[in-house]
């Protein structure tokens, strides 16, 4: 069998890494898709910890983690819309309208 | 035979969410995300959660990842350009992140270091026991979800559409 | 089978009442032509007065409900009045406003009771998933508010930035609660309590991480430092109304789960929880106070302030006592009542389009448009803790749970920090009556809906500042005997 | 009415608020209605309070006309009301200054006339608040709250820099009293009141839960609030901005009686409470007093601007009454009592003065004069009796105070009483040499020619000013007597620190039932 | 669950059933495209292929060696890997979700017997669902590779299109479920034994089966390659074998939807069955590829037949009405289901 940390480990890079993108992207759609990453880590520890404890209620919290992030998508799909509408840039760099 | 499945979608998941993080091209972040998701999936099914990895497959990488792509289409997101704006982002941040996550891994593994998952006898991951508990120790969760939805799909509607 | 009960359905009355509202104004929305969507906003306001009424209802009739994931105690009912508060207020300072910037939809008003529905839930919860729902509900419902002037690229860029870093604070929030879980095995607050206590596994480094990870994704809500960096230029970008709501309802919400996570089921584990709060309200006051000093935009300015509010507010719960949470209780009353209202006032003085935004756009408002600059003056002067206003009371209550906590240096640094908060609070104040020009702000006179609000803010202001015990009692009654009740059902 | 008569301080206090609030419901432009009203409600406050200062007992140890009423129940705030010899003086000053205050802008005020007498008066509220308080928490609040109407004085009122001088003045009495309100938290939470008198016998009875250097602490976060309102040399930087830029009317009350709440919280507070540190920093406060004396002194002979030259003169002359109060003998903390309201009439009168001419003249600069005493005889000679009061001169009030300070000082050390002396030489050199300055010789500027003299209401300002000064310099009996067994308490307390003081003169409070 | 001295056999076993339905399925479909061409013809009046071989059977396998010789062309501007991915992706997709259709009951080999199903999963339906549902990413990434205005169209049109439709098929899916109780297609399959599906749900099927052709781009929903508006639409930059791993997979979709509706509504491989074991076991086999055929022809009578939808009547069509009468399926389908366990 795997060990549980070697899941565990697992979820914690992929958190790492959507965070990481999350400060390192510039492209709007991409630091979104960074933190879907980071709620699909959130989902592997969930299943991992209720593998292990052998107790099915913490698929119950993925499964709405899965629900939430769908409805986030499309409300966050519908704001960059929005913005590029307006603003005609996909560039976080580019949205810094109000400093000062 | 669960193990080597194991770290071989394991290893596909790192190495497709690092793509995530280092292309350039949304339409290929995208991508590489996906590949993420589905790679899950697999691990899901190897921990005994079928149903979860099911509908990781129908939500996420059939609805919500479509969706991305879509609006990745619709709005021609091609290559970003490189700015040195986060470059602060960057020198403090990921320093910090990587400080914080490597710590976290740390205690994790040493936390758990050693045991392995039980015999899954009285874990079921099926549809009727996702089902069962939903419908009778979250059904309360479960109404307020759709109360979620109903905002979700109010607010994309008032942020997206052309005339209201 | 399924064990619900009709007393379940009670004891989430107030929720069902909005939920039920909100869709009722979607439902009437395409009957109504433009110019008469205000009337969705009248009926909003029935929906949450009835919501209060049900409120009271539920009073009646308190313990936990639902398989124990959510619970009717004096501490939700507390807060769900503020909601109502909060909602009610900026209901009616919304009205003119839509009708003026020409965003007149009746989504407006269904959003804010959503909103205010995901709020309830998150102070009423006590069941990780529950209150996760809660803050996605309140939250989705706030980022749509955000940009809810859709031409004006200032509301969608305030729109996008609270979508992305509030959905990154939820992925920390949601990762602190899976090591939660997977240490106790359970995302009930109070078989979460039980457990941590019974198996001593207070003490274990994976918990710790745990409440970091939890703490930084609330820590956003709240808008603490290092995690404030959205809230000016979201509280800029949004529309004065919705700004208003966010700038309360959310926070307030937020540390209602913070109290109840922290103090409520955490309690046991003590030290660690205690000096993220320290630091982070040190951190929150020093940053919040020094950066409102350079502000020029009166947005901004008072986004920084609401900044600097949450580490006020953490200074009372770092004390963590039940003098701490009660003192906590009642400041948020407070800060609901000044933040709201000045908030809703910077709208009609801001004209069309929120234009006269900058502080000099105050000049002489003094004395074009008394009543105006009297109630700012008022909602400025408690913000920043002069006596008589209950901002002052507010502060007092903290500060006096924070020495009997022995946190003498932070209560140091707060009253300094206020100190130099009073400098730019004031600053609006000398512009308003002692500097000299035509002011660039309108003259259009109030309306009525806006009228009721403010003069609820200040007489609340007025009364809570001099008879505190009005609310406070309440307050005590929540919080007492012990925290630790918090997290139980009497 | 009964009630009314029954509680003669709550009416002293707030009849001054009720002036503003029927202020507040005229109409705006009837100017000299809202002048009226004003003039009227301060007149009332004052005869209330001299009949207050008739009616106090000298002899009756203890506070007096005490209401008490349970307020805040939970953390047990009173409304504790009471009144010693100390603060009947200063409650007889603050009622005496207002009118003059109001009759002293009656012509110079002309714009937004309705928000100046409404913060006017409330700013009266505000100070007899300050002095009648007993209970810690309330005089926070009288402390604070009065500074909102002083600070829109100062900002809306006052002169070209007049926004930079209410900031000033607004954040340096607030940092100061931040720190004292973490002060009188934490004394809560030891004593569990915030009544004054309970907490007084607690420390008295050798209170336990006080350790020596959380007293010290509290000591210096009171003192700090108090050193800064006074204000005592390093703190003083506020001071001459806030008085030269204030109106009139804000800088009479500014010198005659918002600087006295410092000193009079190191008498009420800092002494009785925290005996031990106030006897171990007394030297250190001292030297900082007599160094107060002699740099305002000798900073206010430079100014070329007599607002401002007054204002320095202020830091000197509270330097003397910090002096004084740190000697802890008899002669001098009743000197510095009584130099307090010495300098609360000679100096608000000086600053009347300095306004009547500035409303002439519209400057304020020595230069600008000269010779006025041939145009203005009136106006010279009642400049002449002020200045000298001010300076101390034997038969007006000046002398008295700085005579006793200087008795006190000289019993603790004759060096500290040599260098208060050569203060008083100084104060005489400045404000003589400005006197000659500005009123001897030859008229050299032409638009002094023809300036008028004082009206009658004017008149009768400076006249209630110089008979108050003449009585108080002749006869201090009446003033003195009413000091005498305040003094002696603080003196008993601050000396035998928390050794052996048992007796309970009032009964406490009675913890207010639920 | 298979222990682990079974393992190797199973591996075996199923690799076996994997060629094996590879084989017939690709053949199949090249001969549904035979059929497709020759029945349209004679809708039209027309003879369709006769030259390559008798009755043009042979066709197909000249449109194979055509396909595969043919020059590749690949447009300067496309985007390389997703152009390559995305022929790709939709050729895989449409074939794996064959994988949980069972064609026959059973068959026993040397004392081993072989379910006639490559794998039973007890999501089965699901995992067909989650397969169809990515299947939109082929169309999409083509449409999105082509670096082209039209493909790009038709790109977003097929996606919109299958997004719109997939809630309507997964609701109609669901009736069918509430009714079986269970996700395994095997025991649906077995369920019907008694009744079939359809007779219990017509409006089930009614909606699957436009949703289905809906799913699959087919008359009279292609708007995604209405050569009228869109040249080819997503692939019209592709040619040779590209092209025509899309043409296969277009028609796998179709087997595919076909065995599915089969098996939700018509009983799958039941039917009578008699004779010797191997006859047993074979004939619902049989069966079941002649419902699939009538599916399938249904399908091609739909395209000779019908006029092409214009796009906002195809959107307005799937949200307006199927979406709603899906949902009221569902609903009173779970009444009845309710009222019925009471």
């Amino acid at each position: 069998m795997v060990p549980v940390s070697h899941v565990l480990a697992l979820s914690v890079i992929l958190f790492g890494l959507g965070a990481a993108g999350f400060i390192v992207r510039r492209n709007i759609i991409t630091i979104f898709m960074c933190i879907e990453l980071m709620l699909n880590a959130v989902n592997l520890a969930f299943i991992a910890f209720s593998r292990y404890l052998g107790d099915p209620d913490g698929q119950i919290f993925v499964f709405f983690v899965i629900v939430v992030a769908a409805a986030e998508a499309a409300m966050g799909l519908a704001i960059i819309i929005a913005v590029q509408r307006n603003r005609q840039t996909l560039s976080i760099d580019d949205l810094d309208s109000m400093k000062l | 035979m669960i193990a080597p499945l194991f770290y071989i979608f394991a290893g596909l998941a790192i190495v497709a969410a690092l793509s995530v993080v280092l292309q350039r091209t949304p339409v290929y972040s995208a991508l590489s995300l996906i590949l993420v998701l589905c790679s899950l999936a697999v691990i899901y099914l190897l921990l005994g959660a079928q149903f979860l990895a099911v509908i990781q497959v129908i939500v996420y990488a059939g609805a919500i990842m479509v969706l991305f792509v879509f609006v990745i289409m619709l709005l021609n997101a091609r290559q970003e350009s490189p700015t040195d704006h986060s470059l602060f982002a960057r020198r403090l941040g990921l320093p910090l992140l990587a400080v914080f996550l490597a710590e976290v891994i740390f205690v994790v593994v040493g936390h758990f270091s050693g045991t392995v998952f039980a015999a899954g006898a009285t874990f079921d991951g099926g549809p009727g026991a996702v089902g069962g508990l939903l419908f009778r120790n979250y059904v309360l969760p479960f109404e307020v979800t759709s109360i979620l939805i109903l905002v979700a799909v109010m607010g994309a509607v008032v942020l997206a559409k052309k005339q209201l | 089978m399924i064990t619900v009960q009709a007393s379940d359905f009670i004891r989430i009355l107030p929720q069902e009442i909005l939920s039920a509202f909100a869709i009722l104004v979607m439902v009437f929305e395409p009957f109504l032509p433009s110019s008469r969507k205000v009337v969705l906003g009248w009926f909003s306001l029935l929906g949450v007065v009835a919501a209060g009424a049900a409120a009271v209802r539920t009073s009646y009739s308190l313990g936990p409900a639902f398989n124990a994931s959510i619970a009717a105690d004096p501490f939700s009912i507390y807060f769900i009045a503020l909601f109502l508060l909060v909602a009610a207020l900026c209901l009616l300072g919304s009205f003119n406003y839509l009708q003026r910037d020409n965003i007149n939809h009746g989504e407006f008003y269904a959003l804010i009771l959503m909103g205010t529905v995901g709020m309830c839930f998150m102070a009423a919860s006590t069941e990780l998933i529950m209150i996760f729902l809660g803050l996605e509900i309140s939250s989705l419902s706030t980022y749509v508010l955000a940009g809810f002037k859709r031409h004006d690229g200032l509301s969608n860029e305030a729109s996008l930035k609270y979508f992305l870093l509030g959905s990154f604070a939820t992925a920390f929030f949601l990762y602190g609660i899976a090591f939660v879980y997977g240490l106790t095995g359970t995302t009930n607050l109070m078989t979460l309590s039980e457990r941590l206590s019974r198996t001593g596994t207070g003490g274990t480094p994976l918990l710790w991480v745990a409440i970091v990870l939890m703490f930084i994704g609330l820590g956003f809500k709240v808008s603490t430092a290092p995690f404030h960096v959205w809230t000016p230029d979201v509280y800029q970008g949004a529309p004065a109304p919705v700004t208003a709501f966010l700038s309360v309802g959310p926070k307030a919400a937020a540390f209602a789960v913070i109290l109840r996570i922290f103090l409520g089921a955490f309690h046991a584990v003590g030290s660690v929880s205690f000096q993220m709060l320290w630091l982070s309200a040190i951190l929150t006051m020093v940053v919040g106070n020094l950066a409102a000093l350079w502000q020029s935009n009166v947005k901004r300015l008072l986004a920084y302030s609401a900044i600097a509010h949450a580490g006020y507010v953490l200074v009372g719960i770092a004390a963590g006592s039940a003098e701490g949470v009660s003192a906590v209780l009642f400041y948020l009353t407070v800060y609901a009542l000044m933040n709201v209202g000045a908030f809703i006032l910077i709208a009609p003085i801001a004209g069309t389009g929120e234009r006269a935004l900058r502080v000099e756009d105050y000049t002489g408002l003094g004395y074009t448009r008394p009543g105006v600059a009297a109630c700012l003056t008022v909602f400025m002067l408690s913000l920043g803790g002069i006596p008589t206003t209950a901002g002052f009371l507010g502060k007092f209550y903290l500060f006096r749970a924070a020495i009997h906590a022995h946190l003498i240096g932070l209560v140091i640094v707060a009253v300094l920090t206020s100190v130099v908060s009073v400098y730019y609070y004031l600053r609006l104040v000398v512009v308003m009556y002692m500097r000299e020009g035509q002011p660039q702000a309108t003259s259009e006179p109030l309306p009525l809906a806006l009228r009721v609000a403010l003069a609820t803010s200040v007489i609340g202001i007025f009364v809570l500042g001099l008879f505190p015990l009005l609310l406070k009692k309440k307050g005590e009654a929540e919080a007492s005997p012990r925290h630790t009740k918090l997290a139980q059902v009497r | 009415m009964i009630w009314l008569s029954q509680h003669p301080l709550s009416v002293l206090t707030f009849l001054p608020l009720a002036g503003a609030a029927v202020i507040a419901f005229l109409r705006r432009e009837s100017a000299d209605r809202i002048r009226g009203v004003a003039l009227a409600f301060s007149l009332a406050t004052f005869a209330l309070a001299l009949k207050l200062f008739l009616a106090f007992s000298p002899n009756q140890p203890g506070m007096q006309f005490v209401e008490y009423r349970p307020w805040i129940s939970s953390p047990p705030i009173g409304y504790h009301l009471g009144i010693d010899g100390l603060s009947v003086l200063l409650i007889l000053l603050s009622a005496f200054l207002t009118p003059l205050a109001i009759l002293a802008s009656w012509a110079s005020i002309t714009s937004h006339v309705k928000e100046f007498f409404l913060f006017l008066l409330a700013l009266e509220t505000g100070m007899i608040g300050v002095f009648v308080s007993l209970d810690l928490f309330l005089f926070f609040i009288f402390w604070e709250a009065m500074l909102i109407p002083m600070y829109f004085l100062i900002g809306v009122w006052g002169h070209e820099r007049r926004v930079y001088a209410a900031v000033k003045f607004i954040l340096y009495t607030m940092a100061g009293s931040a720190l004292m309100l973490v002060g009188i938290i934490y004394l809560y939470t030891v004593t569990g009141t915030f009544d004054l008198e309970v907490i007084e016998g607690l420390v008295a009875g050798g209170f336990a839960g006080l350790s020596g250097s959380a007293q010290t602490w509290l000591f210096l976060a009171f003192f700090l609030a108090f050193a800064i309102k006074v204000p005592m040399f390093p703190f003083h930087t506020w001071l001459p901005d806030a008085h030269v830029e204030a109106p009139t009317a804000g800088s009479v009350i500014l010198a005659g009686v918002l600087l006295k709440m410092g000193t009079y919280g190191m008498l009420r507070f800092c002494l009785p409470l925290f005996p031990q540190a106030s006897r171990e920093f007394a030297p250190l406060i001292v030297v900082l007093a007599i160094v107060g004396i002699l740099y305002g002194a000798l900073v206010a002979m430079v100014q070329p601007d007599m607002k401002k030259l007054v204002a320095y003169s202020s830091v000197a002359h509270l330097g003397f009454v910090v002096l004084g109060i740190f000697t802890f003998t008899m002669a001098g903390i009743q000197g510095a009592i009584y130099q307090m309201c010495n300098h609360g009439v000679s100096t608000g009168a000086l600053f009347i003065l300095v306004g009547m001419l500035y409303d002439r003249r519209h400057t304020r600069q020595i230069k600008e004069f000269g010779g006025l005493a041939t145009t203005l005889p009136i106006y010279s000679a009642f400049f002449m009796i002020v200045a000298l009061s001010s300076l101390g001169l034997p038969m007006l009030n000046g002398f008295v105070g700085e005579f006793l300070i200087i008795l006190g000082a000289f019993h603790v050390r004759v060096i500290y009483a040599v260098l208060a002396a050569v203060g008083v030489v100084l104060a005489a050199v400045y404000l003589l040499w400005m006197y000659q300055r500005v009123f001897f010789g030859e008229v050299t500027n032409e638009k002094n020619r023809k300036l008028p003299d004082l009206t009658d209401r004017e008149k009768v300002i400076l006249v209630s000013v110089v008979f108050v000064i003449l009585w108080m310099g002749v006869y201090p009996q009446p003033f003195l007597r009413r000091l005498d067994l305040s003094t002696a308490h603080v003196i008993h307390r601050v000396k035998h620190g928390p050794a052996s003081y048992a007796l309970q003169r009032t009964p406490p409070p009675a913890e207010p039932a639920r | 669950m298979a222990t682990h001295s079974d393992l190797p056999l199973l591996l075996l076993m199923t690799l076996a059933k994997v060629v094996v339905v590879l084989g017939v399925l690709l053949t199949a479909i090249a001969y549904i495209v035979w059929m497709e061409r020759k029945v349209v013809a004679h809708i039209q009046s027309r003879w369709g292929p006769y030259l390559v071989g008798p009755h043009g059977l042979l066709q197909p396998l000249a449109d194979a060696l055509k396909f595969l010789f043919k020059e590749d062309i690949v447009p300067d501007e496309v985007d390389r890997p997703i152009f390559w991915l995305a022929p790709l992706l939709a050729f895989t997709l449409a074939f794996l979700s064959i994988s949980v259709i069972p064609f026959g009951e059973s068959i026993t080999i040397a004392g081993h017997t072989i379910p006639l199903q490559i794998t039973d999963l007890n999501v089965g339906l699901l995992f067909v669902l989650a397969v169809t549902s990515l299947g939109v990413y082929g169309v999409a990434l083509a449409g999105w590779s082509s670096n082209s205005k039209f493909p790009l169209f038709g790109g977003l049109r097929s996606s919109a299109q299958l997004i719109s439709y997939e809630l309507s098929l997964g609701l109609a899916v669901v009736s069918v479920v509430l009714i079986a109780g269970s996700l395994s297609l095997r025991e649906i399959v077995e369920q019907q034994r008694g009744l079939w599906n359809i007779c219990k749900q017509p409006l089930g099927f009614l909606l699957y089966f436009t949703a289905a052709v809906a799913e699959t781009n087919r008359t009279p929903f292609d708007l995604p390659e209405a050569e009228a508006e869109l040249v080819g639409g997503y692939h019209t930059e592709y040619s040779s074998f590209k092209f025509a791993m899309f043409f296969m997979a277009e028609y796998a979709n179709m087997v595919t939807v076909s065995c599915l509706a089969t098996s939700l509504f018509f009983g799958g491989w039941l039917g009578p069955v008699f004779g010797p074991p191997l006859v047993r076991s074979l004939l619902p086999v049989l069966w079941f590829a002649l419902k699939v055929l009538a599916f399938l022809f249904v399908y091609i009578w739909i395209r000779g037949t019908l006029p092409r939808f214009r796009y906002d009547q195809l959107m307005g069509f799937g949200w307006r009405v199927m979406l709603p009468v899906a949902l009221l399926n569902v609903l009173g389908t779970s009444l009845i289901v309710a009222w019925r366990s009471v």
